[in-house]
């Protein structure tokens, strides 16, 4: 069965993103295409002011385009409006790079993955609660826990209660934003190792931001390379690290400093 | 922007912000009960002129300003008055003209005022940044002490205090009057308590901020000496936002005399204020209004534009308001 | 008091390093409780031309050594104790006199953020001459001279153009060179750098480090904070591991990171992800790095060693040399296990 | 010792520990108390000696003040021509009596009464009118934060006080009006705070990761910016109400302020600088108990600052 056939959750089709700014506009993301199909990962790398997040922001239909679209599962997310994009939403999640900032800091670690089934209307009051414990469980963070607030955990923790969130709503896509940079090395790799586990077992589709050549090797099926606003270059993992084409992924990738001889 | 885009956009705005203020002022009074000739008439008995000057008054303000004219024209009048600089008398004064009146009060507010911030400057700034340079010490402690002190307690209470201890209980000072140098002391020292305490407790915050930051740490790390990197790197930049609070302050301290004036019976423009209003004397309260609004609007561009010229950071981005780098502003006084 | 008893007070040092430091201890005072040891015992040393790795996350107290032997550190922190040989004396017995006129002209510091470490409202001229001025090295016209050469000495173009402008009016690939120029313009025969490369993209990266290897060959002894290990490799000769406050391993940087001997050592290399590495499985430590205040007792890492099922982890560990140059803090690392 | 502070980028944290982050291994040691930003904002107020004994004094005062007509002696407009002008410790009058023998420690309660009612009322005037304008402003921006933008200009040019003394002008000298008269120039710095406070919460991850979820506006606007808005704006009215309290009595010293014989603490000061030598408790009395007061708020004013203090949160 090759790639192609198939089927295509997301796609972004010719994405431009325009800020404007005291100091005129800047194009954050110009034409930009991009498909992710089911069950596969699509890394994005890029180094910072590459456009890379306001892209993931785009795919997340939470910024809307300047020109082009975005289509999930072939749907227009700019022409779904109000209660029919909430609930679009419930099938896309996203993973933020600041673990503790994309937590409500006044609910606790178990009121955070409750939040997103209480607003979906899923289950009962109990049953949403002990839903919660058990997704808090999968991520490894114990029941013991679940009631504290987001500011007693350290970072590594918070990440994964922010991954739990997620999950609450079985999404059928999942987009990453750096969501490992901000932690320490021990930490990175856990947190890498349950978005790989997380990934297998429940056969998600996801888009992976970062500025880790080597993260994205190791999570994506296939790579997006972005430099000011533009993808370089495109393709499977192994051919983007073999035998990359366009100057800039070289030029990226010879800067990579090995670690083990 | 260059400079003189941003200050005519700034002047436009100066004078529509003037024009809002003057027609807040004006529909506020107009919406007290009566023409300004039937509250000069109810008023004129229970204030203390009445008498033979309030007829005469009477007329010369109705052929001024009409009688049963419609309240815009009656506000064009009286515009047309501050423009020409020509407002006309006032009620309660029987015989000054308002902007005779202005004219005489408000370099006395303006004493007070600069001689308060003056001396707010000397106590704050040493306090200030002695405080953050031992921070947590007792010395800092009882610093913070005296600074709510001043920050809790109103001009005027201290001020009441002041003529307890000076006038009443030593002798030593004068509790009232305009006339010789030491009327000064107690009004100014007043005054400033206030000031000094909000702009201490910001040079010791702004400080602390500074020393916080890595450069700071980066000049020791090059071996400067204490007191060069304090000088040079630190309180210089700690400093550089305290512009922004001292402008206002100056322009709330002009107004803010009113209460202290009040007290130690000093002819300025806040105490004309306080008894125009006391005594519904309507062009001299909005003579005072206007007055007060385009000095603080005044004191304000000032600010924004001396901070554009000591502010590299805005100065190379060719903007010339501090909006962009605002810090904390003064809490209310 | 629990100190290592591995040195014994010995003045001068009988080694040539450039700079020895031996038994350093930093505490913190703090508010309504016992003061937090930050860095216990820690020793190591750096060669001339050399540059030494000090490895560690976040709270492992890499940085707060570092500040111990410039002794920059906070008010709330004690004067540190231990040694630390610099050109004949010790530099934490020097009274802050004496050590000023170390800091800046004798050993530089480069830090992780140019855009913070330099002072937003003084030109590039004032923040390279002035540490010039006041070390008497030169006058103001040379120091101006010097400052443009060391300009353009890190690669930045138009040198003479450049010094007259603000930190915030250069990129931040071109600032962190600035930032490298001010510390080197006073020529300083040890060169601290507190993770200079992890606030700038792979690419400028890089650069600057292949500018510090530079500097290192003409002579600079260099202190490299860093928690990444690919960047120790390319660019250090020498590391030390550290974990909560404690030398855990040292050794030769190709050593260290190709047979690595403490399990947190290995734990590190387990966890660290590297492009062409991806068919190697990912083996995190489990928990996070301990709270200095709730140090577990003993070795300090025991609780997340996947080896630690002996009591005698429970138990303080003592560097134990394996080897000519090499150290680990784990009695496993003995038997080679 | 000649060194200066870097602390932020010295990896020692000052936790203390309630605040400890949980380390992933420790599953077997009892879990820490739930501490949510609320709780953690009592506990550092709690920690504040002075700030925990003004708030207990502030609700003293707010008892005396409503229990006033219990409390007070006499009735606040009631004379004794037989005492006129008596002095602290007279017999019946314990803080003495002014020019019309009237006793000073129940004029001196009743100031309070005053102070109080009018103080109180108009920060929940000015902290509806903020809450509503501020919270709409920030978060939907257009007309009402254009309006609010161009209001707060105005106001800027137009002191608060000399605003109340036009308002107290035309409403006439009633409770009502002097509430009305300070809330109205007080609402706008509010407002604005606000609307600040909405617009930098608005960056947060958190409201992102809100609409990700599939959150609707006002659930956003409510549910998780609102709460996280309040801490800022409890400090400017913890402040505020002894601003308050001051405004009254400056427009009572000034003759703006409640109806004679009603006493106001600024008239009461007043009257005192006039028989200044012959009965200085006159002026004292009120002063004494106006400082304290003011003092007493504003430490509670520093509490409560000290308690939301964004610098005391980790991270």
């Amino acid at each position: 069965m090759s790639d192609s056939s198939r089927h295509v959750l997301v796609h972004a089709d010719d994405v431009t993103k325009t800020f404007s700014t005291p100091a005129g506009d800047v194009q954050a993301v110009r034409g930009v295409t991009l498909s992710v199909r089911r069950g596969e990962t699509v890394g994005v790398v890029g180094e910072s002011g590459s456009g890379k997040s306001t892209l993931a922001r785009l795919i997340m239909g939470l910024q809307p385009c300047t020109s082009g679209r975005v289509l999930f599962d072939d749907q227009d997310l700019s022409t779904v409006k109000g209660g029919d994009l909430r609930r679009l939403r419930r099938r896309m999640q996203m993973v933020f790079q600041n673990p503790f900032g994309s937590l409500l800091p006044h609910y606790s670690a178990v009121a955070n993955v409750i939040e997103p089934l209480r607003l979906h209307g899923i289950g009962s009051k109990s049953s949403r609660r002990a839903r919660a414990i058990e997704l808090l469980d999968t991520v490894g963070v114990s029941e013991h826990f679940a009631d504290l607030y987001p500011t007693q955990f350290s970072g590594g923790q918070q990440q994964r209660i922010a991954i739990a969130r997620t999950l609450a709503l079985e999404p059928e896509l999942l987009v990453c934003d750096e969501p490992t940079s901000s932690l320490d090395v021990s930490i990175q790799a856990q947190i890498l190792a349950l978005l790989a586990e997380l990934q297998q077992r429940l056969g998600l589709s996801c888009v992976f931001i970062s500025h880790n050549l080597a993260v994205v090797q190791r999570l994506a099926d296939r790579v997006a390379v972005m430099s000011h606003g533009k993808v370089v270059e495109e393709g499977p993992t192994a051919q983007i690290f073999d035998a990359p084409q366009d100057p800039y992924t070289q030029q990226l990738l010879s800067a990579v400093l090995p670690v083990t001889a | 922007m260059d400079f003189l885009t941003f200050l005519s956009r700034r002047l436009v705005r100066l004078a529509l912000c003037l024009v809002a203020v003057s027609i807040i002022t004006f529909t506020l009074l107009q919406s007290a009960p009566g023409n300004f000739a039937d509250i000069q008439r109810v008023t004129s008995g229970a204030s203390s002129i009445g008498g033979t000057g309030t007829e005469q008054m009477l007329a010369e303000s109705l052929s001024r300003y009409g009688d049963d004219v419609p309240a815009w024209q009656q506000y064009l009048t009286f515009m047309q008055g501050v423009a020409t600089w020509d407002m006309g008398p006032s009620y309660r004064y029987a015989g000054r003209a308002v902007e005779d009146i202005i004219g005489s009060a408000f370099p006395i507010s303006a004493t007070l005022a600069l001689l308060a911030v003056t001396l707010a400057l000397l106590i704050a700034v040493p306090a200030g940044v002695f405080a953050a340079l031992r921070q947590n010490s007792k010395a800092d402690h009882s610093t913070m002490f005296l600074v709510t002190l001043g920050n809790a307690l109103p001009s005027y209470l201290v001020a009441a205090f002041l003529i307890v201890i000076f006038s009443a209980s030593l002798g030593w000072l004068p509790s009232s009057g305009w006339s010789r140098p030491e009327h000064l002391i107690l009004p100014v020292l007043a005054l400033s308590l206030g000031p000094a305490a909000v702009l201490a407790r910001y040079v010791r915050s702004s400080m602390l901020e500074t020393l916080r930051e890595e450069y700071v740490t980066a000049a020791m790390a090059k071996g400067g000496p204490y007191r060069t990197v304090i000088v040079r790197h630190a309180l210089r930049n700690s400093l550089i936002p305290l512009v922004t609070v001292v402008g206002p302050l100056l322009a709330a301290l002009m107004t803010g005399t009113v209460f202290v004036e009040a007290l130690f019976r000093i002819p300025g423009l806040g105490y004309y204020a306080a008894t125009a209003a006391a005594s519904r004397d309507m062009p001299l309260l909005m003579g005072t209004v206007l007055f007060f609004a385009l000095i603080i609007m005044v004191v304000n561009l000032a600010v924004d534009l001396t901070y554009g010229f000591i502010d590299p950071r805005i100065r190379a981005e060719g903007g010339w308001g501090r909006s962009q780098l605002r810090k904390t502003s003064t809490q209310p006084a | 008091m629990t100190l290592t008893q591995r040195a014994e007070p010995h003045d001068p040092p009988e080694s040539d390093a450039l700079l020895s430091v031996r038994e350093l201890h930093t505490e913190f005072l703090r508010e309504q409780a016992e003061p937090l040891r930050v860095v216990d015992g820690v020793s190591f040393d750096v060669e001339r031309g050399k540059a030494l790795a000090i490895v560690g996350e976040s709270g492992s107290g890499k940085s707060v050594t570092v500040r111990s032997v410039l002794r920059l550190l906070p008010r709330t922190a004690r004067t540190p104790s231990g040694e630390a040989w610099f050109h004949g004396r010790d530099l934490l017995s020097l009274s802050q006199r004496e050590m000023r006129r170390i800091r800046g002209r004798n050993i530089g510091m480069v830090f992780q953020n140019a855009a913070e470490a330099m002072n937003p409202t003084l030109t590039l001229e004032r923040q390279l001459t002035e540490h010039l001025l006041w070390h008497g090295i030169c006058g103001k016209s040379e120091a101006r001279e010097r400052a443009v050469r060391a300009l353009g000495d890190v690669g930045i173009p138009e040198p003479e153009r450049r010094i007259r402008v603000y930190p915030f009016q250069l990129s931040g690939g071109m600032r962190q060179r600035a930032m490298i120029a001010m510390a080197m313009v006073t020529e300083p025969a040890l060169l601290i750098a507190d993770e200079p490369t992890t606030a700038v993209d792979v690419t400028v990266q890089r650069q600057i480090l292949d500018l510090l290897v530079g500097l290192k060959d003409r002579g600079t002894g260099v202190i490299m904070i860093t928690h990444d290990l690919g960047v120790a490799r390319y660019f250090c000769d020498q590391a030390v591991v550290m974990y909560a406050g404690r030398v855990v391993e040292q050794a030769p940087t190709s050593e260290l990171l190709d047979t690595p001997r403490h399990p947190y050592t290995k734990g590190l290399l387990g966890s660290s992800v590297e492009v062409g590495g991806q068919e190697r499985p990912l083996l995190p430590i489990p928990g996070s790095p301990p709270d200095l205040a709730h140090r577990p007792a003993g070795c300090a890492f025991h609780p997340r060693c996947a080896q630690a099922e002996s009591p005698r982890c429970q138990e303080e560990q003592e560097l134990i040399s394996i080897g000519d140059e090499r150290a680990a803090a784990c009695w496993k690392a003995e038997t080679g296990r | 010792m000649g060194t200066i502070a870097a602390t932020e980028d010295v990896d020692t944290t000052g936790v203390t520990p309630a605040e400890r982050p949980v380390s992933g291994t420790g599953q077997h040691e009892a879990p820490p108390r739930a501490r949510g930003p609320w709780a953690r904002a009592w506990d550092r107020f709690k920690r504040n000696r002075l700030a925990l004994i003004s708030l207990i004094f502030c609700a003293l005062l707010v008892l005396v003040a409503a229990a006033a007509p219990l409390i007070a002696p006499y009735h606040f407009g009631a004379t004794d021509y037989a005492n006129q002008l008596v002095g602290v410790g007279s017999e019946g009058h314990v803080l003495g009596t002014d020019q019309l023998g009237r006793d000073i420690l129940s004029r001196t309660i009743y100031g309070l009464r005053t102070a109080l009612i009018v103080a109180f009322g108009a920060e929940l005037l000015a902290l509806l009118a903020a809450l509503v304008i501020g919270l709409t402003a920030g978060y939907r921006g257009g007309r009402v934060e254009q309006g609010l933008m161009a209001f707060t200009d105005v106001m800027y040019a137009f002191p608060s006080y000399l605003f109340a003394i036009v308002m107290v002008a035309v409403l006439g000298r009633s409770i009502i009006a002097l509430i009305i008269a300070i809330g109205i120039a007080g609402w706008v710095t509010q407002a604005r705070l606000v609307r600040a406070q909405v617009l930098t919460i608005k960056q947060r991850e958190y409201v992102e990761a809100g609409r990700a979820m599939g959150a609707s506006g006002p659930t956003i606007a409510i549910r998780y910016i609102l709460p996280n808005a309040i801490g800022p704006l409890l400090v400017t009215t913890s402040f505020a109400i002894p601003a308050a309290i001051a405004a009254e009595a400056g427009l009572g010293l000034l003759g703006l302020g409640v109806q004679p014989p009603t006493p106001s603490w600024g008239a009461m000061i007043s009257e005192g600088t006039r028989f200044l030598l012959a009965a200085p408790h006159m002026l004292l009395a009120p002063a004494a108990v106006f400082a304290l007061s003011l003092l007493a708020f504003t430490w509670v004013g520093d509490g409560v600052r000290d308690a939301f203090d964004p610098r005391g949160e980790q991270r």
